[in-house]
């Protein structure tokens, strides 16, 4: 397991810094520009929900390997309300933003791995990954 | 070299092509390139880093400047390129959803069915079209052992899947029914009483039945506030409404209903119809029951279900192939 | 200013500063910017001519081939525009067809609709969640006369709104069963002669029903071919499969089915399910029966609706959010 | 009534012509170059269709006026087979080319006004209107 560096996300600059950071560690890695884009644009995304929907939480960005591969993680985590059907949440044209498409599904496209888990007033853990090819 | 590869070099040739001649040809390339792109599902914000890409190699010495603004549009476009993703899964949603509607459609059909009697000297046309995938509107024929033709429409207020939740109900109520079909009101009276008791009590239905007796030339027909007929009369070529009061199916089960009857002489028709049709609405206006006369008459000359046929086809334009409610029309025209 | 000039000037800016500090708050300016399009319903096209002509005015002497390149750029996100307001109409018919689910379930809902009745002795617990809209699985309770509790459970082969169509049918065809519910193998022979009659020949509908008696602690059941249910013995802490063996409902009117019967301690659970349960597969194959039986296990010391509410939490994650088939759980718990 | 200017569609060469036309007359009546494209990619999909399920067919291209308001109309006529159901091939998302999104519903929303008439045998007669802005 690589090493995490973290941001705590309580207003809206923080979400600047969690894109600042994921981008580094993108370039780190040697992601191109578009992945860079679609990184940063995942991270704020996560961060964006945690600042509206629960408050407080924290992003943290790990390099991760796998035999020859090397990737990005990016863990969301807040002990916010939680989600109350995570299915309807995940489906695609779902999010009210009009047209947007970003959401949840959003950031499951931008990367290559998305897990979730949620428990009601407990908060919510979301795991993202995406490969350098 | 991978599809990408093979993307880039493409592009690049088409720009090259264009910077030497800036031809509408070369534009076209481009389109084709375009629909290209998007069948095999490249991003457009790949697009936009391939430009810069080709643009710093084609001009090494292009100002940074405007290859760093190409950093902005790259950051634009990601969130076209989510919607863009979502677009294709919508796509795949909107099939799936298509072939369960086709299926849908079809068991209705099974549950429905119905089939046009083959009577001498009685013309029958019908047509029914739902606004979306399920019909809420439904016709039924049977021809009875004295030779009667027994007609019923219906139209479940609502439309879609749940008015075609409810019509399936009402056929099983039909099926069920005592033989003697032979009056329209005690038809209606028994419908209404299944109705109003297994029906989800916010869900009402209208419906006309009639029955026509061949060996007296009478039609025979009673209205449970459904959409009036048009009766034409072809001696004096005039058409006057088949008015019919009653009470909608499932508001107060102890409904009686009137029976109404008309002679019918050779030429005469019997025209039977959803609010669909009434109600059809153009961007200047519903039409108007007048309008409809008319364009009945246009067709007159036809065969009846050559006429129902046609008149849907000109008022689906008229709304511009777009539906407001299911559609259903019927002709009985007594043959010379 | 209008809408279009607006847009326009927040771009200036977000350029301009990019050129500046390009910076990751001005990226992110950009991101935002690009929401807010969407939003507003922008063209991706527009975007890009917006950038060429912002390019134009903040360096005149750019040269002109990097501008001719924009018009290929231009040519090819018309697609991408296509594309993406195609994707603002699907995105309404998406609603629409949820709305008009929502609907429909409700429909559905009304017409199905159980409630889990309430025995001094007998802890119960019942979930049933569709795999898309509409439920092609089917759940029903009674408590009879004699204070005995009955309990269906149904699964129409197929899922979705043809499914749903049928299993309305199966509904009507169990309310009008004659009032001796007491044998379960007599409500499965005659609701086959039923649906045998009734339904599209090419759908079949497995059904397990079972029927507790408070007085004696034995449960009777037969099944139509139906996903097998387990047995709990809380003293070994043993899970058994109830075996029972019978045709599906609707291939042969004559079918008759055997009956079975167990003896219920305290603490003994019977679990009864749609094979949405046992064939929900994951990434590595299909969920194990054994599985499932570790997984009631975790969960053993809860009340069976918080039971059966976990193991669907647990399973609908495990297969990613997405039910292949509808999923209907029940926990019959013999208290102590 | 403007004058009408056409283009016969046999080949695939026309489409070029076609789109040639309709630009000359788009950039004569003062279109910018995002409505230039679009309308080109209108006049394209049109011939298309002509090109691959009628054989033969002619684009016409007129400028129009309605009060103070200018604009261009392009006539797409064939004499092919016609289409049976235009409700299904004016439905989203129903076009087999991949997401795609253009066919006709594509050009209904290229264009500002749009309208079709069709018989089976006999051919089909497609006007579609941009207006200057
Ligand atoms: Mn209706
Ligand atoms: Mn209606
Ligand atoms: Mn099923
Ligand atoms: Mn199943």
């Amino acid at each position: 397991m690589g090493i995490q560096s973290c941001v705590k996300i309580l207003n809206e600059w923080d979400i600047v810094a969690a894109r600042q950071l994921g981008r580094n560690v993108a370039k780190e890695l040697g992601f191109g520009t578009v992945d860079q884009a679609r990184i940063t644009t995942a991270i704020s995304e996560l961060a964006r929900n945690i600042y509206l929907y629960a408050g407080q939480g924290q992003i943290c960005i790990e390099k991760i390997y796998e035999g020859s591969k090397a990737g990005l993680k990016v863990i969301a985590v807040d002990s916010g309300p939680g989600i109350s059907d995570i299915r309807q949440v995940m489906e695609d044209g779902y999010s009210t933003s009009g047209g947007l498409g970003a959401g949840l599904p959003g950031v499951k496209r931008l990367m290559d791995q998305f897990d979730i888990i949620s428990s009601l007033e407990k908060g919510t853990d979301i795991r993202a990954v995406k490969w350098l090819r | 070299m991978d599809l990408r590869g093979k993307m880039e070099e493409k592009y690049r040739n088409i720009i090259i092509d264009y910077l030497r001649d800036q031809s509408e040809q070369t534009l076209y390339q481009g389109q084709k390139f375009s629909r290209e792109l998007i069948e095999k599902k490249i991003s457009p914000e790949e697009i936009v880093s391939l430009h810069k890409g080709l643009l710093l190699d084609l001009y090494p010495n292009v100002p940074e400047s405007v290859i760093h603004s190409f950093d902005v549009l790259l950051e634009v476009m990601v969130g076209y390129g989510l919607a863009y993703r979502e677009h294709q899964s919508l796509r795949n949603k909107q099939m799936e959803f298509r072939t369960e509607m086709e299926i849908a459609a079809n068991v209705q059909q099974t549950l429905l069915g119905t089939s046009i009697p083959v009577v001498e000297g009685l013309d029958i046309g019908a047509i029914s079209v739902p606004a979306r995938h399920m019909n809420g509107d439904y016709f039924h024929f049977v021809l009875d052992d004295h030779q009667c033709v027994n007609v019923a429409i219906a139209d479940v207020i609502g439309k879609g899947i749940p008015a075609a939740l409810c019509m399936s109900m009402i056929k099983y109520a039909m099926d069920s029914l005592p033989e003697n079909r032979h009056a329209p009101h005690m038809v209606l009276e028994s419908l209404n009483r299944v109705v109003e008791q297994n029906v989800d009590p916010s869900m009402f239905i209208t419906m006309f039945y009639g029955m026509y007796n061949p060996s007296n030339h009478i039609f025979y027909y009673s209205s449970a506030g459904h959409e009036p007929g048009f009766y034409y009369d072809a001696q004096t070529g005039g058409f006057s409404e088949m008015e019919a009061k009653g009470l909608l199916l499932g508001i107060d089960k102890k409904t009686k209903y009137q029976q109404y009857e008309r002679e019918v002489h050779p030429g005469d028709m019997i025209i039977l119809m959803s609010d669909g049709v009434t109600e059809c609405r153009t961007e200047e206006g519903f039409l108007e029951r007048d309008a409809l006369i008319s364009n009945i008459r246009k067709y007159i000359h036809l065969d009846a279900q050559t006429i129902v046929n046609n008149i849907y086809k000109d008022l689906e334009r008229l709304q511009d192939f777009q539906l407001r409610d299911d559609f259903t029309l019927i002709i009985l025209k007594r043959n010379v």
